[in-house]
């Protein structure tokens, strides 16, 4: 009688399935306490995802229920393998054909991996104030700068690199003047250092990275020059819904596990109204953040992003992965110690922060909102 | 005196002592200034330090070190509250309150299931997976027995350390006995209701370690406010961060207040909860303003995260705690179903 | 590229449409304040709604719709008039062709009115717990008992009543022996009084009803003898999708006055980050709580209820009905006396007690959730 | 003896007293009592009672009836804190602290824009439509004009009354004003800072009347948690229940505490934010608990829920009070953006 529907197609819930069996069975807790404890780049698992043929932007709703699932089982390792193509919806949308066939196509191959460069050590939810300079020269470009946080930074092989290549007209167009290009990781002149020391989602790859003189060949520049700003935001738009994803997934590994506790205890344990009140909320409110985050995924995998709710979905569910996080450790106490909740705890936080902030998103979605206010006026 | 103490001798090394451990100098400091048998009348080789006194002491610790002001807090549990009220061991008394040596105290109070260490006749036995300071050289163990249960001077025939979430600076993991006990090593009998009402009792000291660790969080995050720019503003500028921080501030402002009154012990266990519910909130806040850089160790932000869910695991159960203060406020059937 | 929508068929964006226009234009500020001061049935307001075809149970997602638009102006009339139907669904599903005829289908044409009688003095969400009861006699049946808080309760011509019929068979099985029955309000020994001085929701009718020895047909029992509670939980998992929409009408009406309170002041306010961040926070909840409400309905509706969803719908919107106007208060202060804001706040609290109180939601997730436990072991 | 008071004269009229107002009965015997010029010392017809002292009064008297409180803390702001400090109108702060008169303060300091009541030269003009008392005797208003702000006695050409959210034993409403006034009833000049000042400081007062209203909606809702029954058992017995309330009275409990050692005023004013929000939230649960009982006035529940907001609105400015706080405690460019 509706058009309404919260099904996901049969071929979307068949991959969500070998995704939760994929990574139920390849993140050993093993090799989840190996990344955790190493802080290594797991490049063995992110072969066989990719053999698995999970790594693919075909249908995105695939890649989207995978991190959900990879997530729910492990953030780190989960998170780290699917993002080794991060990025790769710059290229598919603003790429020439002779940079999708250099760079994209390999990534999606599995043969290289990609990164995204923009935050910087001043800048970090504030785009429009990174300070790296790209700037003409005679034979092309000359790129110094210096980028903080960047996930992939070591492993990567190419990077999309967003620096300043004009200054700003006036202190209301900050954002204008930034160009977006391709730089590879082992030229001459960057050098990438491996942060380590993370609270959490330690077996991704973050780098500081120094640009010195590096030569960035003309064909390299992405979209028109000056433009870069709206590029990442529309890439932010994108990357953004799979944040929310790895939100819900992780809400529903903390779930799962409290459950799993629970299914040992006896069942008076589990029936005590105390119990039952927490379950309830934990599973409403993952409810919430699941549906908010396909709706926006429906918008922006259909061309029609809807950045206020991307926004939400991104802000929502990273608010309700460290809410139920929360709830779930007053039940289980100490007895959650050296277990995968307490790792779940700390692979959650990074999602109130990375690809926009809790607080960047909610005044995205605010503008969007006085806009209206605006246009009524 | 305490202030300038952790001022001096704690701030600048709280990130080493978290990596290497509280060396047996900070143990010599801490017992140079009578803080390991703080409470402990003079006449019984402690400092005769007043309560209220010890827990702004814990307080202050915990605005520079946690990991320190947990580990004054488990010595001086054992010191002042169970080996001198057991009127026993006062060689164990001295070696603690010196420094010279460490005691832990295993019991499974805030667990939901009970451990497995069990006393029959004099055979111990069993092991309890969640041991704060396993290395301890003083093992005070929570053993069950048919009827009463025991408090008993033992030493673990094994012990396997974990990395804790939080205070990094203190051993944590599994410890298992197995030996043959002699009288005199049973420190208390009917020990579980008594370590229950030690627990309860000194759950202000808990909340002041929770308060401290707030308020050096938020105080770190001010900070950072006003270093760090954002769309060329500084941090501190913009109404919902510090609106944040100013109402962290004024809820520790408040819970200090309340903790230099609280003598019954439900309001104690209240407080507690509080509390550490509040650190929780002000290191996810201070973490969430350092952004990206709250997120790496180096500025020593995320282990207020880390601490702060530890600290609660540690030393509190919120169903047995709210349950045990509803029996007692409301009716003894209450929090029945 | 995916089944998943979030839209609804055009015909119930049209009623959606039609529905707040008619609201906008019906429900004035004066009539408004009058229902809530008298705390009189807006019966006049009532018929329009019928003659502009509101009422219909032929496609429920135009009442649902209608539901959340009305109450978005104002809940107690939207409520009231549309709930004059309440009930329906009962004999929908389980009545004869008999009782249809008597009592359904004039109520759908507006000529009657019904309402659902089942909370009592002594028992408001413990439905097993009633104590009125249906005794059989030589030639029908024949009621006594007292039942409390009844909307429509003066005003209905009929009630569907549940009362019990015969000794629970053991402790466990309390919900069983509960009949429903139809009980017209004329009859003798009906006794309906009108319960004054609500917090809110006071253009509803609520009553306090007796009945003393009130003699009931046989044709009027409604499904079979002893099976009430289970016809009444069918109808409650209906009837909750539509408290959950009258919660996010709710909760869009405290937005859409904070956004007028806004908009009138100078630009300089509403721009104060604290503002934008409010605005962000309360139009995310909302934009959750009306996602979970309509896939619960996508369930009921299409006859395939998910008791846990409908109530989490019903939890969950409940709350963040009550949180919305405490942040919209937060804002505007004491600027707000006097104006529906604060007849909103009032009106809001109703939702989370009645069609069963947060609580009893919070036990119908939690059961469902601890029932899959219990099969998996 | 205020407990005795309240308990004997407000608790049972309490809802009567919200039908029909507060009766000159009232509030002679609140005079009586020396109520309504608490603090001012006696050799100025005042009771002399400290601050602290007054603070308890107000909360035991909220705690019976809200109304009632706030009646008596805004005769006395205006008696105590503002004519006897502007060494003024001795024969009106006679007439207030006999309960023969009432008074009232017209001021727009909580709103977020300002009321229009002005005065050019000594005419006084303009209206303000969140008037709290408009029908008292003895109008005090903050009128503004181009240089500094003027308190002024003055009579209103007209009022209309609003029926309050809450407290609906005091009137409210709109009170408008156009009179040539003379010299010696202007009060106070540059009265904005003053009144602003005033209501920081008093920020404890209304922290108190909020906390008493948090004390008697738990205790109610306690109380019929033992009457009543769902599922065969109490409503105390379910742990979700009895933990929302023990939880509750525990913040009470800390609140009181926090009440009693507040003494700088950045405490104080977050405190009064933390308090109303707490009765805020002690009114919902209150009401809930309460069932569809709790929605009906007869209870007497379904008021606090309105009075806890109504207060709210009454005596604070959320963003006003942080900001205030944060620029004092942060930085003076703090809350800016």
């Amino acid at each position: 009688m509706s058009d309404l529907s919260f099904e996901l197609p049969q071929e979307v819930e068949e991959t969500r399935k070998r995704a939760r069996d994929f990574a139920l069975r390849e993140f050993t807790n093993e090799l989840i306490e190996h990344f955790d404890e190493t802080e290594e780049y797991p490049n063995e698992i992110r072969k066989k995802v990719f053999d698995a043929g999970f790594i693919t932007i075909e249908n995105p709703w695939n890649m989207l229920v995978t991190m959900e699932e990879f997530c729910r089982v492990d953030p780190g390792i989960g998170l780290s393998t699917l993002a080794s193509v991060f990025g790769s919806e710059i290229l598919l949308l603003y790429g020439t054909d002779e940079q999708k066939e250099k760079y994209l196509y390999p990534t999606l191959k599995g043969e290289k991996i990609s990164a995204v460069a923009v935050t910087e050590p001043g800048a970090g939810s504030d785009v429009a104030g990174i300070s790296s300079r790209i700037e003409k020269t005679e034979k092309g470009w000359m790129l110094n700068g210096h980028k903080m946080f960047i996930t992939n930074g070591t492993v990567a092989d190419h990077y999309y690199l967003l620096a300043r290549s004009a200054p700003p007209p006036s202190k209301e167009k900050r954002h204008h003047g930034l160009t977006l290009a391709i730089v590879e990781r082992r030229w001459n002149g960057v050098n990438p250092v491996k942060l380590k020391g993370k609270l959490g989602m330690r077996a991704t790859d973050t780098a500081e990275i120094t640009f010195e003189n590096v030569a960035v060949p003309n064909e390299n520049i992405v979209g028109e020059e000056g433009k870069g700003f709206y590029i990442i935001m529309t890439f932010f738009n994108i990357s953004r819904v799979y944040v929310a994803a790895q939100s819900v997934g992780t809400a529903q590994g903390i779930l799962d596990l409290l459950l799993e506790y629970l299914a040992e205890k006896p069942a008076s344990f589990r029936e005590m109204e105390y119990v039952q009140f927490a379950l309830a909320e934990i599973s409403a409110l993952i409810e919430a953040a699941r549906n908010i985050t396909y709706k926006a995924a429906t918008k922006v995998f259909s061309f029609n992003p809807d950045p206020a709710l991307t926004s939400m979905a991104k802000y929502y569910a990273a608010e309700i992965a460290n809410q139920v996080a929360n709830t779930a450790f007053k039940i289980v106490g100490i007895e959650a110690s050296g277990s995968k909740l307490e790792k779940l705890y700390r692979d959650a936080k990074i999602t109130e922060i990375w690809e926009g902030t809790s607080e960047i998103e909610k005044l995205v979605i605010s503008r969007m909102i006085l806009k209206k206010i605006q246009e009524v006026k | 005196m305490i202030e300038q103490f952790a001022k001096e001798e704690l701030e600048n090394v709280a990130q080493k002592i978290e990596k290497e451990g509280i060396s047996k100098d900070i143990r010599k400091r801490l017992a140079e200034l009578g803080l390991l048998a703080a409470t402990l009348p003079q006449s019984e080789n402690g400092s005769g330090i007043d309560r209220r006194s010890f827990s702004l002491v814990l307080m202050t610790i915990a605005k520079y070190s946690a990991s320190v002001a947990y580990f004054t807090y488990l010595q001086n549990t054992l010191v002042n509250e169970i080996l001198s009220k057991a009127q026993k061991r006062k060689e164990e008394i001295i070696k603690i309150a010196s420094g010279e040596s460490t005691g832990t105290l295993v019991h499974d109070l805030n667990l939901n299931f009970p451990q497995e260490v069990y006393i029959k006749g004099y055979e111990l036995y069993g092991s309890n997976s969640f041991v704060i300071l396993p290395d301890a050289d003083l093992h005070l163990v929570l053993a069950r027995s048919e009827s009463p249960s025991y408090l008993i001077m033992a030493n673990p025939v094994k012990i396997e350390k974990k990395k804790p979430l939080g205070f990094r600076a203190i051993s944590f993991g599994v410890a298992s006995y197995k030996q043959t006990i002699e009288e005199d090593r049973i420190i208390l009998k009917d020990a579980d209701s008594l370590l229950k009402s030690h627990f309860f009792d000194t759950s202000d000291q808990i909340a002041a370690i929770a308060l401290g660790m707030s308020e050096s969080a938020v105080e770190k995050a001010i900070e950072y406010s006003k270093e760090r720019k954002a769309f060329e503003s500084y941090l501190y500028e913009f109404q919902p961060i510090s609106a944040v921080l100013t109402d962290m501030k004024g809820r520790i402002e408040e819970m200090k207040k309340a903790l230099m009154l609280s003598e019954v012990v439900q309001d104690r266990i209240l407080l507690k909860l509080n509390a550490l519910e509040l650190s929780r909130l002000a290191s996810r806040v201070a973490l969430q303003i350092h952004g990206g850089y709250g997120y790496l160790e180096d500025l020593g932000v995320e282990r207020y995260y880390r601490d702060s869910m530890f600290l609660t695991m540690l030393s509190s159960n919120y169903i047995k705690d709210i349950k045990t203060v509803s029996k007692e406020i409301i009716s003894p059937d209450a929090f029945k179903i």
